[in-house]
């Protein structure tokens, strides 16, 4: 019932890019869209200011003055720019970031999301997310369907405190892929190996399955 | 009738009359831009209840360059600033967690963009202005919002800081500055920020007139003090950042691996 | 898959689908950086109702390259938000006064460091800031002012544009921008508050790559259309900036004198 | 009785300038200042983002894209940097201009003065004159004495459009140099040749009078 491996998911993500977005990457599976062959121009825009970076260096080839937003070494593709912390959000903020796709703890399937606290923390860790949620022009997120202890994730409402209210337009999990309705999430595609029941099973919110329920295809 | 120099021969001499109580803010994003330097120097200076302005204060890390957590475990530290105040992976630790929880330090909890703009309003005369960032979550409960054109924002002011701890690719001797690719991050708009701006500087000063007024990224008028930042094991050169492991030497610096305090 | 290229062959193509009731910035400020072929192109392509937002509406020197003063005698400008609406000395005339005195276009008197700033919250999704210019002045008659320690600001709100015209020194394809001194101006910050940007350009364009990624001053992200001017008569160069005489050829420019509309 | 030239009036306000300074100079006679040679190292901030620039450039010698807030064709001094406008206006905004030295239509002993709107006009010209007056460090104004009617600028309060409030520190004349003490201007240095009671006609206020008036050194 596992169904996709983290970069499967994270390629299927990808496959939702069009020619010439800027895109944003959240840390960890999120940034593994870049890796996705796509036939599509991306340029791809990190918080710390690095409009057009390109793939992850290998060891010993790294800049040490240039990572993204993730921290990763990464390399710059031809017309790529540099702006400051400022200039950068300025960017997020004025919507210019066609899609963010972030990592994230739990979300609504009124779109609400949360990726900052954990329960019970003293604090947390927002980043650029809250920026990002409610400021791109489609916030996707990806997550594994359910917690460590089979808990889900997917939810009518966040126990979590928020990121951001219903600005979530994809979901992307190990089991399929979600839009989130409102009241409900409709499945999309689902994971290959991965049943209907189970799904739901897995699911805390009401889920709406299409009579052409498609399957989600691996690259 | 010359003007007083810029530059200072040390992180000590750069430092030494940092007051207690004082706001400081630290730039850098990752390791790029991050005053390694001059954070070493202010844990040896030794002044207390400081207000840190940060993006993070690292430690989560084993092998640790100076962070601002340092600062806090050497009880230098009564409010922290920034966008990261506890971890976000449930199995991370930062020095940080402990002291917030004992009531030691105040953490204010900012996301990265309002950091940022904050930071900037202050450098340019602003003293508030709005943002629809964390609109409807738990950080703007209780807060000032309104409404323009249709959609809600929250009300934030500026966050002018005494001093800026910085770091820079290259300067000239007047204390214009570049900075190279990532390594910009706050650093300009902590600089504008400050009442003073002391910068570690990894190339060798310029001549006035080196650089092209076209571009330079931040202009003398907000740069007070600067250092040149010795070779290693005496300066500290940030290598490859960690991902949760220590950091290996950097093969395209002649300089040996960089000492981890 | 290839992006669509923003090189266009002719200002009048880059115009051409500017509708009447357009909201348009012209970057500039006194020669460097004015966008003279674009609003020359403009004129000829004869959108009505647009709302001009400026530093200056030019007009008092007799020898005129085109300006904004030109498209109001042409009957295509509704309102004009500037720095400057009417003359500073008696003895100027400029053409928008009599426009403005007949009730044919609005005039909007903004402070200059409050245009830029306003423009600037357009580009970072700031809807309004508070400043502290124009506090007990005739522009702050009956409008909302707040205290912020100790102080009283004026509220401001964003200046978004439907399109930007502005003038750079270097481009690449892919629409990274550099200016030349104090070509810069109002144009990175008219190129963040508009929706379209476009750009004449006075060197060959370069390859993406070209322009050290550090040294950029307007993003592509910011840029939508850009056109290489020609060289003169055809292309409109600005010489020395005429002090209420006509403009002198400058001999740092291999291209013959401007033309002059 | 008409007293100092403009270039003089310029030079008697270069030397309140003191090494280090950051300096911003006005259209008209306030750019004059730049001329004075003075024992300071002075940095000379223009509103359209340029900073440290150096003397008018002579016809044929001209940067064309390179003009200061008058639109002279300048010339760079070593360490000069350029900014973007609302960048330069921060500078500004953030009380980084030690000085600003303004040409203006009329001041009042309360400190307020007028500079942008003539009388009867629809409309003004402000350019970066009411972030300067309500932002720098100081305020210095030069004007000449009265009009051409022989009508008082120095008054008890303005007559026309204020450009800010109780800001000035500082009047240069063509009749002597004055302090604003808010009921009253004090006469601190009167120019060679004129007289004390010819000032007191001149002027639309009260003159307190020092018992060691200096007269104007003439450079």
């Amino acid at each position: 019932m596992s169904g996709l491996e983290r970069q499967q998911i994270a390629d299927r993500v990808a496959q939702e890019f069009q020619d010439g977005w800027i895109v944003n990457l959240g840390v960890g599976m999120p940034t593994m869209c870049s890796n996705t062959p796509i036939d599509a121009d991306i340029l791809y825009h990190a918080e710390n200011g690095v409009i057009g970076y390109g793939p992850v260096l290998p060891a010993g080839q790294e800049d040490v003055h240039l990572v993204n937003a993730g921290g990763q070494n990464v390399s710059l593709n031809p017309g790529a720019a540099i702006v400051h912390h400022a200039d950068s959000f300025g960017i997020i903020r004025s919507g210019r970031i066609d899609v963010t796709v972030l990592g994230i703890y739990e979300v609504a399937c009124n779109g609400d999301f949360a990726n900052w606290k954990v329960a019970g923390a003293n604090g947390g860790g927002i980043g650029g997310a809250m920026d990002l949620a409610a400021c791109a022009k489609q916030v996707f997120v990806i997550l594994e369907h359910t917690t460590r202890d089979g808990s889900p994730r997917l939810l009518r409402e966040c126990a979590l405190p928020v990121t951001a209210r219903g600005v979530v337009s994809l979901v992307a999990t190990n089991l399929g892929l979600f839009k989130p309705l409102g009241d409900r999430f409709l499945l999309r595609e689902i994971a290959p190996g991965v049943t209907v029941d189970q799904v739901r099973a897995a699911t805390g919110a009401p889920v709406e399955v299409p009579a052409d329920l498609k399957v989600i295809k691996i690259l | 009738m010359a003007k007083r120099s810029k530059v200072f021969e040390s992180f000590a001499d750069a430092v030494a009359d940092i007051p207690d109580g004082a706001s400081i803010a630290f730039g850098g994003f990752a390791y790029p831009g991050v005053p390694f330097n001059l954070i070493a120097a202010l844990l040896k200076q030794g002044a207390k209840g400081l207000t840190c302005i940060t993006n993070g204060t690292g430690g989560s890390a084993p092998d640790r360059m100076p962070d601002i957590g340092m600062l806090v475990q050497n009880d230098q530290v009564a409010k922290v600033v920034a966008s990261f105040t506890a971890p976000t992976r449930a199995s991370d630790r930062i020095p940080l967690t402990q002291y917030v929880a004992e009531g030691k330090v105040v953490a204010e909890l900012v996301p990265q963009g309002t950091l940022a703009e904050r930071l900037r309003a202050a450098g340019c005369g602003i003293p508030a202005f709005y943002t629809p960032t964390a609109v409807g979550t738990e950080l703007a409960a209780g807060r000032e919002t309104r409404v323009f054109g249709g959609r809600e924002y929250l009300l934030e002011e500026a966050l002018p800081v005494d001093v800026a701890f910085i770091r820079a690719w290259k300067a000239d001797t007047a204390g214009n500055l570049l900075f190279r690719r990532s390594q910009r991050n706050f650093n300009p708009l902590m600089a504008m920020a400050a009442k003073m701006t002391i910068v570690e500087v990894e190339e060798d000063f310029l001549e006035p007139g080196a650089i092209d007024p076209d571009d330079v990224h931040t202009a003398s008028i907000f740069v007070h003090r600067m250092v040149k930042i010795p070779a290693a094991p005496e300066g500290l050169w940030p290598g490859r950042r960690p991902e949760r492991a220590p950091a290996k030497e950097n093969p395209e610096r002649a300089a040996p691996k960089e000492k981890q305090s």
